[in-house]
C-alpha cells in the first residue's frame, strides 16, 4: 500500500523544538507527494486524543506522533492502532503502548555532554545552578540523569540551586535565573534544560553584571538559540537532529504503509555545540 | 405614652417592642422604641425623611439585626435573624423601593421564595393564576409570564405589593408602598388591606402621603430623630396635628405661589411619537418661568414621553425645539448641551450611582462647572456638593454612600444634582415621591425659584393635588395619547379624571 | 407555523447561540463529506464530555453571580488523588473515585466558605484554590504521572454500548437532564436565579443564600471531580498538569451559551449549545484541515458570530 | 496619632491588600537576609514591569465594569509586529516600535466596537480577540522566534541609570503616576467610575459611554502591546508563545488590589499594591527555595489571606 495521506499530532507549537520538527515534516512530506495533517495539542493531553481522533476519522495513513503532556498518553496510539494505522512516536514514547517506532534525541548522553563540556571548561570546579524543564517529563527526567553521570565525575562541580519551570520557557528561565543570582551572587554556572531557559538566564547574567564569567548552558539547539549562540550570548548548547527527525519520520511512516520493516527505537545524536562549530547550524539545521 | 397591651385574652397577642435601639457604626439612628402592634388594626408610622422609620421595620422583618432591645410576637419572645424567620414567624414586609428580579416573570417574582409546588415541581398553573389573580386585584392586569424588567415603576410596585400579600402574613409592613401608585391604584391596595384587616391579619403602614392617614390607619405613631414622640390612638385628627409631630413645628403652607411666565417659548415638542409605540402624536409648548404639569394615570405613557424628550429612549417621529432652535436628539448628552434635565422616575436605576458617595453623585452631571478645566480638585467637590447638600436639606455628609441615605434624602440628592447645572429645561418625573411634607415643601419652593429664575418646567407626577397645585398649566394623558391641556383654572380633578379616563 | 415560530420564541436567551450552532453544523455539513456521520458525531460527544460535566457545575456557579477558576485545577486533583489510592495505595478503584470526588467537592466547600465566610470575592477566593489544589495535585507523586488503570475502568469512556453511548457520554447527558430539569422546574433551582438575580431581594425573601452558596461551589467542585475522572478513564492515566486552562474553556462554553457573568439570567440549555458549539468547532476545523495557527483565528471569528447572532438578527427587523 | 489615623481611613479599599504587602514584606525580610536589599527590590521592580504596565490598562477595563481576556496575546502580537517589521522587514527600530503598539491599540479598538457595537459581553469579546491575536501572531514567523535586537533596545530594560532606574521601570512608574492622576483628578477618570457603576446612570448624566467604553478597550491594547516591547527589550527576542496566561495574572493583580469585578469601585492604589504583593511573593519564595508545587500553594494560601485581612480586621473590632 502506498502512502498517501499522514497525520501530525505535535505537543506543543509554541515550543521552537517541535515547532522545527514540525516544519521538516510538513516540507518533505510535500516533497514526497504527501498530504500532512497537523494538529497542535497546545500541551494538553486530553486535546490531543479528541485531534488523533480527528485524524482518525479522515483516514490517515499513518500517524506522526509527539505526545503532549508529562510523559507519553498510550490511548492516541491504542485508538490508531485499532484503526489499522501505524504510528510513529517522536521525541517521547509510552511504555505501555509504544510507537511501531520511536525517534528520539538520547538525552541523557547529549546532557552529559553538555556536562562535561562544562566541567573541562571550568577546570572542573565551580557552583553550579540548574533551571530544570518541567518536572517529571522525559526530558526533564534523562537530562538531568545525564548531568548526574558527568558530575559523578566531576565533583567538583556543586549544585547550589535547582528549580523547575512549568512551560519550557524563556521568561521562566529569566526570573528563575535572577532570583538565583540574588540569593547567591558567586554562581559561576547555570544550566538551563532546554535553550530556551537558557537565553533567559543568560538575559538575566547580563542584566545582574556580575564581576565574574558565568558561564550558561542549554540544550535543543533551537534556530534562535544558535544565532544567540554564535553572538556569545552563552556558551554551549546540544544541538537536537530536528530536520532530521522530522524527514526520518516521514520515511519511517512511508515505508511501516508499504508493511516494510523499521526499527523499533531510532535514537539520534546531538551534537555539542559552541561557538566555535555552530556556524554550519545556523546555515542548515541537521 | 406607650399604650397599655391589649386586654382581651390571657396571652398578650400582637407584636410588641420593647427598648429598641440603632446604630450604623458611629451614627445612632433608633433610640429606644416602644411599640405595640395588636391583631386587626393597621398602625401607621410617620416620620421625617430620615426619622428612622425604614430601619425599625427592617429590624421587625428580620432584615437589620437591632443593637439592643427585645421583642415579642403572640406573647413568646422573637429575635429574628434573617427575614426568613420573620417570614416563618408570620411576619412580612414589603421594602422601600427594593428591587425584584428583572429577569424572571411577574409570577415568580411574586412567590420567590416560596413557589408552589406539586410532586416536589413547581406548579406553574398555579402559580400564574393565583398571581394573576392577586394583581388583577390591585388594577395589574398584565400576563403573570411577563418579565419584571419590562414594567414601569407603578407596575413594579404593584408586583412588589401582591409578593407581600401572598404572604398571608399575620402582621404586614408596608413602607410606602403608594409612593409610585396612582389615586385608583391606592383605592384597590386600601380594599385589600380593610378586607384582610376584618380577618384579623394587622398592619405597620408607613406613607408620606399624610392624606391617607386617616382614611386607612387605626392608630398614628410619629418617630423623629430616632425618637418616637407622639401616639394617638385616632387616626381621624386634621394632617396639621402629624405634621407638627413629624417636623416639630408647624408647616404653613403645601404650594408656593407661582410666578407669572415670561413671553418666549423654550421648549417645543411636535409630533412626537415613541419609537416602540409608548405614545404617539404628543405636542406642547413650554414658556419662561412656566411649569407644565403632567397628569395621567400609571401606564398612561407620561414616563416614555419624557425619556424620549431627554434623549434617553429613541423616537420614531417629531421634533423637539429649544428656544426655537430643533435639538439633533441622539443621546441624553445631546439634550443636556442644549439646556435640558430629567429627575428620573426609577431613582434607583437611573437616578443615582447607589455605591458611590453623595458628592460624586452631584458631581456627575456637573464636572464642567466643577471642574471646567478638567482638573476635579477635592476641595472643589466637597463644597460643591456641601451646597447641593445645604440647599435641598439632604440628611448626609458628602462622602456617605448614596446608598445609605434614606429613600427619601436620595430623592433629594438627586434633584440638587440636577438643579445645580441650571438648566433652560427642568423635567422632573415623580419629584416628591417618597419626600416628607416638610422637605415636599421645600422642593415645592425650589421648583417655583426655577421657574421664576426664568426655566421652563416639567412636573409629572401621579399625585394630582401636587400636578393642580404646581403648575400653570396641565398635560393629561391616557393610553398613550395627549387628551389636552388644561389651563390652572379649568384644571380641577374632576376635569383632569374625565380626560385621562377617557 | 404559528405553532413553530412561538416556540421559536420560547428558547428566549439560547435562540442566538443556537442560531450560531445550526449555521455551524449546516457549513460544516457542506464543507466536508466526515462532518456529519454518526461515527464522527459520536466522537465529537466523546470529544466534549469532560468541558460538559464541568460546565453543568460552572452553569450553576455563574447563575448565581460567581465564578469559579479552580475547576481546572480540581479536576487534575481528583484524578491524581484517584490514581494514587488506587494505584500506590491499593483501594478498591471504586473507592478511590468516591474518595476522589467528595475530595474535590470538598475544595468547592472550600472556595464556597472563602466567599461566604470571610467575604472574598469569587474570582480571588477560586484563584487561590485554583493554586492550591494544583500545588496539592503535583506533590501527591512529586509531579510523576500515573498510569494503568484496570480495564473496566478505562472501557467506560471507550466502549460503546448499543455502538452508540459510551457510559461516561451517557453520565454527561443524564446530568445534564437533572440540571435542566432542577434548574426550570424545582424551587432548589429557582432560588439561584433568585440569588443570582438580587442577593438582597434573596434574602429577603427568606432564602439562605450562603447556604445556597455553599451547595452551588461543593456541587461545582464535585462535578469537576467527576470530570477528572472521566478524563482519566479517557487518557488511561493521571497527570497533574491536566486540566489547565480549562477554567476559561468552561466558563467560555456557559456564557457563550447565554448565560450571564452577572447572574440570574440563562440555563443549562444554554450551556449544552455553548458546549457544543465548542466541541464541534474544534472537531469540524481539524477536518477542514485548518492549519493550526489559522484554526486560532477561526475559533475566535466564530465565537463572536455565534454570540452576536442575536444582536444582529434583532437589529435587521 | 489622630492625623495618623485619619491618613490610613483615606486609604479606603487599599488598606486590606496593603496590610496584606506589609506583612508579606516583613515576613520576607525576616526569614531571608536577602530579600531588603536594594538589588533584590530593584531585580523585583524589572520583573513587575510587564504585569505593572498592563495591569494599568486592565484597571480602566476593570473599572468601567468590563474585563480583557486578550491582554496576554496581544502582548505577543505586538511582539512578533515590532519584532518582524525590525528583523525581517528592515524598518527603523523606533518606528517598529510604534507601529506595534498601534496594531495593539486597534486590538483593543476591535474588541471595544464588538461590545459596543455588536453588543457582545466584554468576556465574550475578548476571549474571542485573544484566539485571534494569537493566531496572527503565530503566523506572522510561522510560529518561530525572532532574536537579536539593538543594544541600544535591550539596554532600556537593562541598564540602571543612576544604578536604580532602567528606562523600562521608569516608564512603569510614570505611566502609573499619569493613571493615578487621570483616575482621581481629571473628570476623564472620575467618568470610568460612573460608567462603572451604572451604565444607565452615567449614560443619562450626558457621559458618551459608548465612546468612553472604545477607548478604555483601545488603551489597554495599547498598554499590552507596550508591555510587549517592554518584554521583548527585557528578552532580547520575540515568540509568538510569550504572555500565556497573563490575562488572569493580570486580571489577579488588579481584583487583588481592592477594584471590583462589578465595576465602579477602586483604583491604581490598589493595583501599584497587587502588583507588588504578585511580584514579592514569587521573588521571596524563590529566594526561599520553595519548591514550586508548594509555591503554588502558600501563593493560592497568601492571595487568599492578603485580600481577607479587611474583612477580618473589621470582623475583629
Ligand atoms: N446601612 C446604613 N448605614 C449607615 N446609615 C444608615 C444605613 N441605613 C440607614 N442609615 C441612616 O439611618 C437613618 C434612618 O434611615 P431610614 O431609612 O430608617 O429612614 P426613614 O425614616 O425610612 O426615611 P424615608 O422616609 O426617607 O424613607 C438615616 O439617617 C440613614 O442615613
Ligand atoms: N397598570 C398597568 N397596566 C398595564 N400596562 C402598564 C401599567 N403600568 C404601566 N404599563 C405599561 O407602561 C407603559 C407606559 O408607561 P409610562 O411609565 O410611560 O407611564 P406613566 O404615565 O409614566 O406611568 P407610571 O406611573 O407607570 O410611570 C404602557 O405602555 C404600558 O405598557
Ligand atoms: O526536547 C524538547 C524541548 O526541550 C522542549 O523545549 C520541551 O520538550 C522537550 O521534549
Ligand atoms: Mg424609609
Ligand atoms: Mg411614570
Amino acid at each position: 500500500k502506498e502512502a498517501k495521506k499522514i497525520g501530525l499530532a505535535v505537543a506543543n507549537l509554541q515550543a521552537n523544538f517541535f515547532n522545527q520538527i514540525k516544519q521538516s515534516v510538513e516540507a518533505y512530506g510535500k516533497e514526497k507527494g504527501l498530504e500532512v495533517i497537523t494538529v497542535d495539542a497546545k500541551g494538553d493531553a486530553a486535546t490531543q486524543v479528541s485531534q488523533v481522533q480527528d485524524l482518525i476519522t479522515q483516514n490517515i495513513d499513518a500517524l506522526i506522533y509527539i505526545p503532549a503532556g508529562a510523559t507519553a498518553a498510550a490511548v492516541p496510539v491504542k485508538a490508531a492502532k485499532a484503526a489499522g494505522i501505524p504510528v510513529i512516536n517522536v521525541d517521547r514514547n509510552a511504555d505501555g503502548a509504544p510507537g511501531d517506532t520511536f525517534i528520539a534525541t538520547d538525552s541523557v548522553a547529549s546532557a552529559k555532554q553538555v556536562g562535561e563540556w562544562v566541567c573541562k571548561q571550568t577546570g572542573g570546579t565551580g557552583k553550579v545552578a540548574i533551571i530544570h524543564g518541567q518536572k517529571g517529563t522525559t526530558p526533564e527526567v534523562d537530562r538531568t540523569k545525564g548531568w548526574g553521570e558527568m558530575n559523578a565525575a566531576c565533583p567538583g562541580l556543586k549544585t547550589v540551586a535547582e528549580q523547575w519551570s512549568q512551560m519550557w520557557a524563556q521568561d521562566e528561565g529569566f526570573k528563575i535565573a535572577q532570583d538565583f543570582l540574588q540569593a547567591d551572587p558567586t554562581i559561576t554556572v547555570i544550566w538551563g534544560q532546554a535553550d530556551a531557559l537558557a537565553l533567559g538566564a543568560a538575559q538575566a547574567v547580563k542584566v545582574a553584571n556580575p564581576d565574574h564569567k558565568i558561564l550558561v548552558a542549554g540544550f535543543d539547539g533551537d534556530t534562535a538559540a544558535l544565532v544567540a549562540l554564535k553572538n556569545g550570548v552563552f556558551d554551549v548548547t546540544a544541538t537536537q537532529k530536528t530536520q532530521a527527525m522530522g524527514r526520518l519520520a516521514v520515511d519511517s511512516a512511508i515505508a511501516l504503509v508499504a508493511g516494510k520493516d523499521v526499527p523499533a527505537l531510532q535514537l539520534q545524536t546531538a551534537t555539542l555545540t559552541t561557538k566555535e562549530n555552530v556556524e554550519p547550524f545556523i546555515e542548515n539545521h541537521p | 405614652m406607650s399604650v397599655p397591651p391589649a386586654a382581651t385574652g390571657n396571652a398578650p397577642t400582637g407584636l410588641s417592642i420593647r427598648g429598641i435601639k440603632k446604630s450604623f457604626g458611629d451614627v445612632d439612628v433608633l433610640f429606644g422604641i416602644d411599640l405595640d402592634v395588636r391583631p386587626g388594626e393597621v398602625v401607621a408610622l410617620l416620620g421625617e425623611n430620615g426619622a428612622g422609620k425604614s430601619t425599625l421595620s427592617g429590624i421587625i422583618a428580620g432584615a437589620v439585626r437591632p443593637s439592643a432591645g427585645t421583642m415579642t410576637w403572640n406573647g413568646a419572645p422573637y429575635a429574628p435573624h434573617q427575614p426568613g424567620d420573620a417570614i416563618a414567624a408570620g411576619i412580612g414586609m414589603i421594602h422601600q423601593e427594593m428591587r425584584l428580579l428583572p429577569h424572571l416573570s411577574i409570577a415568580e417574582n411574586v412567590f420567590v421564595g416560596r413557589l408552589p409546588l406539586k410532586g416536589g415541581r413547581i406548579d406553574r398553573d398555579t402559580m400564574n393564576r393565583l398571581a394573576s389573580a392577586q394583581l388583577r386585584r390591585l388594577g395589574l392586569d398584565v400576563p403573570p409570564t411577563r418579565l419584571v424588567g419590562t414594567l414601569t415603576i407603578a407596575a413594579q410596585q404593584q408586583v412588589e405589593i401582591a409578593k407581600a400579600l401572598v404572604l398571608q402574613a399575620k402582621l404586614l409592613i408596608l413602607d410606602e408602598p403608594t409612593a409610585a401608585l396612582g389615586g385608583h391604584e391606592t383605592d384597590l391596595l386600601f380594599e385589600q388591606i380593610n378586607r384582610l384587616k376584618a380577618e384579623g391579619y394587622s398592619f405597620i403602614y408607613i406613607s408620606h402621603r399624610l392624606e391617607e392617614i386617616a382614611r386607612i390607619a387605626d392608630r398614628v405613631v410619629v418617630l423623629r430623630d430616632g425618637h418616637l414622640v407622639a401616639t394617638h390612638d385616632t387616626a381621624q385628627l386634621p394632617v396639621r396635628t402629624f405634621v407638627e409631630a413629624m417636623v416639630g413645628r408647624s408647616v404653613e403652607r403645601m404650594f408656593p405661589d407661582l410666578p407669572a411666565p415670561g413671553g418666549d417659548v423654550v421648549l417645543e415638542v411636535r409630533g412626537l411619537t415613541s419609537a416602540h409605540g409608548a405614545f404617539r402624536d404628543v405636542g406642547f409648548e413650554v414658556r419662561k418661568g412656566e411649569i407644565l404639569g403632567f397628569a395621567g394615570l400609571i401606564g398612561a405613557g407620561r414616563t416614555e414621553v419624557m425619556r424620549a424628550i431627554s434623549g434617553a429612549d429613541p423616537r420614531r417621529a417629531g421634533e423637539i425645539l429649544v428656544d426655537g432652535k430643533p435639538v439633533a436628539m441622539r443621546s441624553p448628552a445631546d439634550s443636556i448641551e442644549a439646556g435640558m434635565v430629567l429627575v428620573p422616575e426609577d431613582r434607583k436605576a437611573q437616578g443615582a450611582i447607589l455605591d458611590h458617595s453623595i458628592a460624586e453623585n452631584l458631581c456627575l452631571p456637573n464636572l464642567d462647572t466643577v471642574a471646567p478645566d478638567g482638573w476635579v480638585r477635592p476641595a472643589r467637590v466637597l463644597a460643591f456638593a456641601r451646597e447641593g447638600i445645604r440647599k435641598l436639606g439632604v440628611k448626609g455628609v458628602p462622602d456617605q454612600a448614596i446608598r445609605n441615605l434614606s429613600g427619601g434624602n436620595q430623592q433629594k440628592a438627586i434633584i440638587a444634582k440636577w438643579i445645580a447645572r441650571s438648566p433652560k429645561v427642568f423635567i422632573l418625573d415623580e419629584p416628591t415621591r417618597g419626600i416628607d411634607v416638610g422637605a415636599r415643601a421645600a422642593i415645592y419652593d425650589v421648583i417655583a425659584d426655577l421657574a421664576r429664575a426664568g426655566m421652563a418646567v416639567i412636573v409629572v407626577s401621579s399625585d394630582l393635588e401636587e400636578v393642580l397645585g404646581l403648575s400653570h398649566r396641565v398635560v393629561v394623558m391616557s393610553r398613550g395619547r395627549q387628551m389636552g391641556i388644561l389651563p390652572k383654572e379649568k384644571a380641577t380633578s374632576v376635569a383632569v379624571m374625565e380626560l385621562a379616563t377617557a | 407555523m404559528k405553532r413553530l415560530s412561538s416556540w421559536y420564541a420560547s428558547l428566549g436567551a439560547v435562540r442566538g447561540p443556537l442560531i450560531g450552532l445550526v449555521a455551524l453544523c449546516l457549513a460544516l455539513s457542506l464543507s466536508t463529506d466526515t462532518f456529519f456521520t454518526t461515527r464522527n458525531v459520536l466522537n465529537v460527544m466523546d470529544q466534549i464530555t469532560v468541558l460538559g460535566v464541568m460546565a453543568i457545575g460552572m452553569t450553576l456557579v455563574i447563575l448565581i453571580g460567581g465564578i469559579d477558576l479552580s475547576v481546572g485545577s480540581v479536576l487534575a486533583l481528583s484524578m491524581m488523588v484517584m490514581g494514587y489510592l488506587a494505584n500506590e495505595m491499593g483501594l478498591p478503584f471504586g473507592l478511590a473515585i468516591v474518595v476522589a470526588i467528595l475530595v474535590s467537592a470538598l475544595c468547592g466547600l472550600v472556595s464556597g466558605l472563602m466567599i461566604t465566610e470571610a467575604g472574598l470575592p469569587p474570582f480571588i477566593a477560586t484563584l487561590a484554590m485554583m493554586s492550591v489544589a494544583r500545588g496539592i495535585a503535583s506533590i501527591i507523586t512529586d509531579g510523576q504521572q500515573i498510569v494503568g488503570f484496570p480495564d473496566w475502568f478505562t472501557d467506560l469512556a471507550i466502549t460503546r454500548h448499543f455502538s452508540v453511548l459510551s457510559v461516561t457520554v451517557a453520565v454527561m447527558v443524564v446530568l445534564f437532564a437533572i440540571a435542566w430539569i432542577v434548574l426550570r422546574y424545582r424551587a432548589a433551582g429557582r432560588n439561584l436565579y433568585a440569588v443570582g438575580g438580587s442577593v438582597e431581594v434573596a434574602r429577603l425573601a427568606g432564602i439562605k443564600v450562603q447556604r445556597t452558596t455553599n451547595w452551588v461551589y461543593t456541587l461545582c467542585g464535585a462535578l469537576a471531580g467527576l470530570a477528572g475522572v472521566i478524563l482519566a478513564a479517557r487518557l488511561d492515566s493521571a497527570q497533574p498538569s491536566s486540566g489547565l486552562g480549562y477554567e476559561l474553556d468552561t466558563i467560555a462554553a456557559v456564557v457563550i451559551g447565554g448565560t450571564s457573568l452577572s447572574g440570574g439570567v440563562g440555563g443549562i440549555g444554554g450551556t449544552i449549545v455553548g458546549v457544543l458549539i465548542i466541541g464541534f468547532l474544534r472537531n469540524g476545523l481539524n477536518l477542514l484541515r485548518v492549519s493550526p495557527f489559522v484554526q486560532q483565528i477561526v475559533i475566535g471569528v466564530v465565537i463572536a458570530l455565534a454570540v452576536a447572532g442575536d444582536t444582529w438578527r434583532r437589529r435587521m427587523r
